[in-house]
């Protein structure tokens, strides 16, 4: 395929984000300053990037509890992250759902999920919706490989197949849903053959190779938009981090994770990309150093910003009531 | 006036709502061409089409998903879940997500979605398609639940239902679809949160839901030949709760009984009877009655199903034993 | 496969066995003598049978809505179905459960059941049992084409994959779920594919032919108590009543029943038994004979049965304590 | 005596039914080698191996079903769901399956299995991993409900739980996994159905379940300085409930209070209430008073959680409104 420049360039710099957004988050972690339960993206930066690069803002995504690398790379901005992250007012939920709830409706982040497979279904929603209106927005679903044994996934795969919907299934293959590896907790070697259970093509990319899932990714898209339905894709990448900050990963073998880390998709491309003469070593230090700032100024953001307040507690349930706090 | 069925009212809410608003479509198993299990979707899918009025497959839990997805991009859907019974495979779209995403996303997004939920034991349909679920629903913050108890109610919440902007649990007693009543000639919306006293009386305030207004009105008439006079009071919807009408009934009746279908034990009745004694306590003149299912599964056989539901006989005895 | 008389004419009689029980039960149902939800087998005798002549009394089925045929080939007594169908005392459930509830654990019938495809996941459980107790038990779960939708379904073959459970998944694809036709529920033609997702044999046989079936079965079975793992097996067949009694089939065309009745697959079967000098017609009909006054036995019992006592009512909800029933 | 924390007790008495009985075994996701999210399983399964503590997939539904299906079979699994709130993907399977199939098949299957349900806030894991659901379950016949809010209850309990003949649902507090308690040397089960009360007073009856359990002690400490002495009583099972000690601390006291973490409305502290307004109307000299989480799904931020969730001052607060 041939990209642009400007596009290999936003492509680099989103993946960057993802890496310094979640190495940043890591540390905070550590600190005590970011609390709760935190999944990170940290190693699977060039699926999101590769995939949502080829969305507009009108199209959709449902993401999932490691959701930050799919809301980047579909254009949230990182200060209204992190300050959900901090649980400040000024997140994008008002500090009401932190890292497993994320929401941007108005470009389409029809929300993280802190539940394994309930993403699947509400992109069928999306889906029809958008064929029921007459647009030509797609929906992108990410998930896990721990995720394609839920019951939805197979029901949201059925629902999409028969009525030919515009979603892009995306399985995040890290290999592990949380401790069992996925050769415990499935028979098969390839996600993507469970496409044929359904009749649309499923097919498996290098997770790590943001190009290969970009090409995947853009003929899917492409089949969706024309109203040819669904595809699932699978993308074959690893986790870095733990399951959730915290996680002590014994389940795993140390060389595992040195073998992925040497996979880097990030100087994999930026090597592609100097090479090919797309961008100069300076430009892309450039990027890194532009991106870096802009995780710093998201955190100070989120330290300046206020506690919800209290009353906001009990706001935001229905559209057109609001019952009682407590008085303490 | 027109003379509807609580089935034809519901439709023609349906029908109503699919006429105004192109946003608004049905979705659920056998709801098109076979006009629902109950026959309450009829023959919509002649008139909107199989686009609007939309078979799906047996995957509740994607129909309720697939709501949702509609709903937070632009869509009104009805869903229809064929029993209540069958929400059990339904359930974490409608609490982790639909009734959590408006409060988990801060206020950014609305989901406006009808499930329909048809509940209630009296055809022998056995223990797992005879159950009263309400009380899991109210349970649940960022639900609506409503409950029609006669074909006015069912045509006037339908509607307010479809245009709410939140997701409403719609449940539908199965012994009611044939059940005609006066409806007015007007499709007008009933607001959601207005109970309505269904008979007036004085000596004892009745709160019952759904099939069981119809029995406590039966009791009332059995009653009144013995010169007790009941007041019948019909909720309407479960949440939000028009406590101003319940409240002043038994203001005025200093006793409260409550009637409804579910198993008794952990059952909405005990929501309501816990509110009364905490809220309007020094009003009581006795103890709050609650009647209910018998804490057991619904068993098949017709001699058995009508023990263990509330009867009119029930409702008698217990309004006697307060007086 | 060379099978012996005995098991050929036992085979002949079970399918007499089910369209006889349920030609009687629609008649009964249209009297009202037989009340609720009543899902009829005719027209897919060889499914069951074919299946369940490979079974011993300790294997495990677990069964559907539309129950009777499976319970009849697994051994079940006419007379207390019959009566349970009646809701009488004496019925396999006391009258507690009526045709959707039976079940008879001793010998292995873990139930009929009205929630579509919510056997898939007991039957990993029986056969995960079997596997730790060390036993050579297999577990049979039949569902319907339909049921192939539910989350259930994928999750439960998944489960018994990795597992390589004794479990035999026996698909009856009779065209359709209620009015939903299988070309409007799924955009795959044969469900046996589905199997592919899982790493195990899917198959797929005529459903009216009981000795393919039973072949099929017999190889799946074997594989079972090898401890190879799940097999899933399709059953093309179709059901000639309405989805349940009183249903009127407005949604399929007159035609389609014809030529499917014209597959009756037990005059297909007389032929053969009859052709090849297994049986001769007189025999035949003397079982023919013979299971029409069993079946009038039954009801004869069923009918003489008393009512179930409503102090029974609040009896077998838990092993060890009973509530209050009510006075009235 | 030994000291243990709350998930050291319940291992223990996993541990315990593991070596007595073959036919136990443990299942559920991540409760193998990486010892339950909450570290409750630890090390067991290297004492007993993959088979018996058994790693499954994410899929709910097949996990609840898989221990239905062997324990009609002879086995007795104990099932973990990493949290209650993902209990909404296996509820049918508990429902309409585990609960109802004695019932429904006449008594000719018995069920003896237990799914552990670690619930409650506390961790900012927000709306969908904090949720209480005990009134779902507490509704449902056909299933006992357990609760322990200490060490020496979650091991008896979990003991008795394993050996009884019915499906149980066994409830546990996230926050009280590391809370340490005195335990008996033996590991002796303690009976299903029988209340403690935790201290004893005369004021008021303060019932509470799980966490609520120890801020309901800390608000006694605290009253008992203003000379106000509440009784504390712990279910431990919500079902069967052990009326005697309940009412009969409220027959002495005259006053009672519920203290749940569940969101107030359709809780089983509702259920509670009801049945004392029902049954021991006679004996109370107050409005009952029922504390709960507000209703509203569980916040993120800290603060907002902390004033969602029931705090010592609520007790302290509500109690003295009724003196
Ligand atoms: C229904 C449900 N079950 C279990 C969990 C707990 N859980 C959270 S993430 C996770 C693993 C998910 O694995 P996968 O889908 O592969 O995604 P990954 O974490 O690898 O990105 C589990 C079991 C959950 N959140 N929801
Ligand atoms: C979970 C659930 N959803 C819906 C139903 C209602 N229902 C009962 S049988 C049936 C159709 C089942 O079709 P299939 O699995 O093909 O079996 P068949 O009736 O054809 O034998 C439906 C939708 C149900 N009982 N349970
Ligand atoms: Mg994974
Ligand atoms: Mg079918």
């Amino acid at each position: 395929m041939n990209l642009s420049q400007e596009l290999l360039a936003s492509m680099y710099r989103k993946m960057m984000k993802i890496r310094k957004f979640e190495q940043r988050v890591s540390e905070l972690f550590a600190q005590g300053m970011v609390p709760g339960f935190v999944h990170l993206y940290i190693g699977e930066e060039a699926t999101a990037v590769g995939v949502c690069e080829n969305l507009k803002d009108t199209d959709y995504i449902t993401s999932t509890h490691r959701g930050h690398g799919h809301l980047i790379a579909k254009g949230g901005e990182l200060k209204y992250m992190m300050a959900e992250l901090f649980g400040r007012k000024t997140g994008y939920c008002k500090g009401k759902g932190g890292s497993m709830h994320i929401a941007d409706a108005k470009i389409g982040i029809l929300g993280a999920n802190g539940i394994v497979g309930a993403g699947l279904p509400i992109s069928v929603g999306s889906g029809l919706s958008a064929r029921m209106r007459g647009t030509d927005q797609v929906t992108v679903c990410f998930f896990g490989d721990g995720a394609s044994n839920q019951g939805t996934f197979h029901e949201a795969m059925n629902m999409a197949s028969i009525w030919r919907l515009p979603v892009i299934f995306v399985c995040e293959n890290n290999l592990y849903g949380i401790s069992m590896r996925q050769d415990r907790h499935q028979a098969i070697a390839d996600i993507s053959d469970r496409a044929q259970a359904y009749g649309f093509p499923g097919i498996t990319v290098d997770g790590n190779d943001v190009l290969a899932v970009y090409e995947v990714a853009h003929e899917a898209v492409k089949r969706a938009r024309e109203g040819a339905g669904p595809t699932l894709i699978e993308c074959k990448t690893y986790r870095w981090r733990g399951h959730f900050e915290g996680d002590p990963t014994t389940y795993r073998a140390k060389e595992e994770l040195e073998e992925w880390m040497a996979k880097d998709p990030i100087p994999r491309f930026a090597r592609y990309l100097e090479e090919n003469g797309y961008a100069s070593r300076k430009e892309l230090e450039e990027i890194e150093r532009s991106v870096e700032s802009e995780v710093q100024q998201a955190i100070d953001f989120a330290e300046k910003s206020d506690l919800p307040d209290e009353a906001d507690a009990v706001t935001d349930v229905y559209s057109d009531l609001v019952e009682e706090g407590r008085a303490r | 006036m027109r003379i509807m069925t609580y089935a034809e009212a519901l439709r023609e809410a349906m029908r109503n709502e699919l006429k105004k608003d192109p946003r608004v479509f049905i979705m659920g198993e056998d709801v098109g061409r076979f006009g629902g299990c109950f026959g309450v979707t009829g023959n919509l899918v002649e008139e909107f089409g199989e686009d609007r009025v939309r078979d799906t497959p047996i995957s509740e839990e994607a129909i309720a998903g697939a709501a949702i997805g509609a709903a937070a991009t632009g869509m009104r859907p009805v869903a229809e879940i064929m029993f209540i019974d069958f929400v059990t495979v339904a359930m974490d779209q409608l609490v982790n997500q639909a009734a959590k995403m408006r409060y988990m996303f801060g206020g950014n997004i609305s989901l406006p979605m009808v499930v329909r939920l048809p509940e209630g034991g009296g055809i022998q349909a056995a223990a797992q398609h005879s159950q009263c679920l309400e009380a899991w629903l109210t349970h649940v913050p960022g639900i609506k639940v409503v409950y029609p108890s006669e074909p006015k109610d069912a045509l006037g919440l339908l509607i307010s239902s479809i245009r709410d902007d939140n997701p409403v649990a719609f449940i539908e007693h199965k012994m009611l679809y044939s059940v005609k009543g006066e409806v007015p000639d007007e499709n007008e919306p009933i607001p959601l949160g207005l109970a309505e006293v269904k008979r007036p009386g004085k000596n004892a305030t009745v709160i019952a839901t759904g099939y069981m207004v119809a029995k406590a009105l039966k009791a009332a008439d059995q009653l009144a030949k013995e010169g007790i006079e009941i007041e019948v009071v019909d909720p309407r919807t479960l949440f939000p709760l028009d406590k101003d009408t319940i409240y002043g009934s038994i203001k005025k009746t200093h006793k409260a009984v409550i009637v409804t279908e579910e198993a008794k034990r952990g059952g909405w009745g005990g929501e309501l009877a816990a509110q009364i004694a905490e809220e309007i306590f020094d009003y009581l003149d006795a103890q709050i009655v609650r009647i209910g299912a018998l804490n057991t599964p619904i068993p098949f056989a017709k001699n058995l199903e009508d023990y263990v539901i509330p009867s009119e006989v029930d409702i008698i005895n217990q309004v006697k034993s307060i007086l």
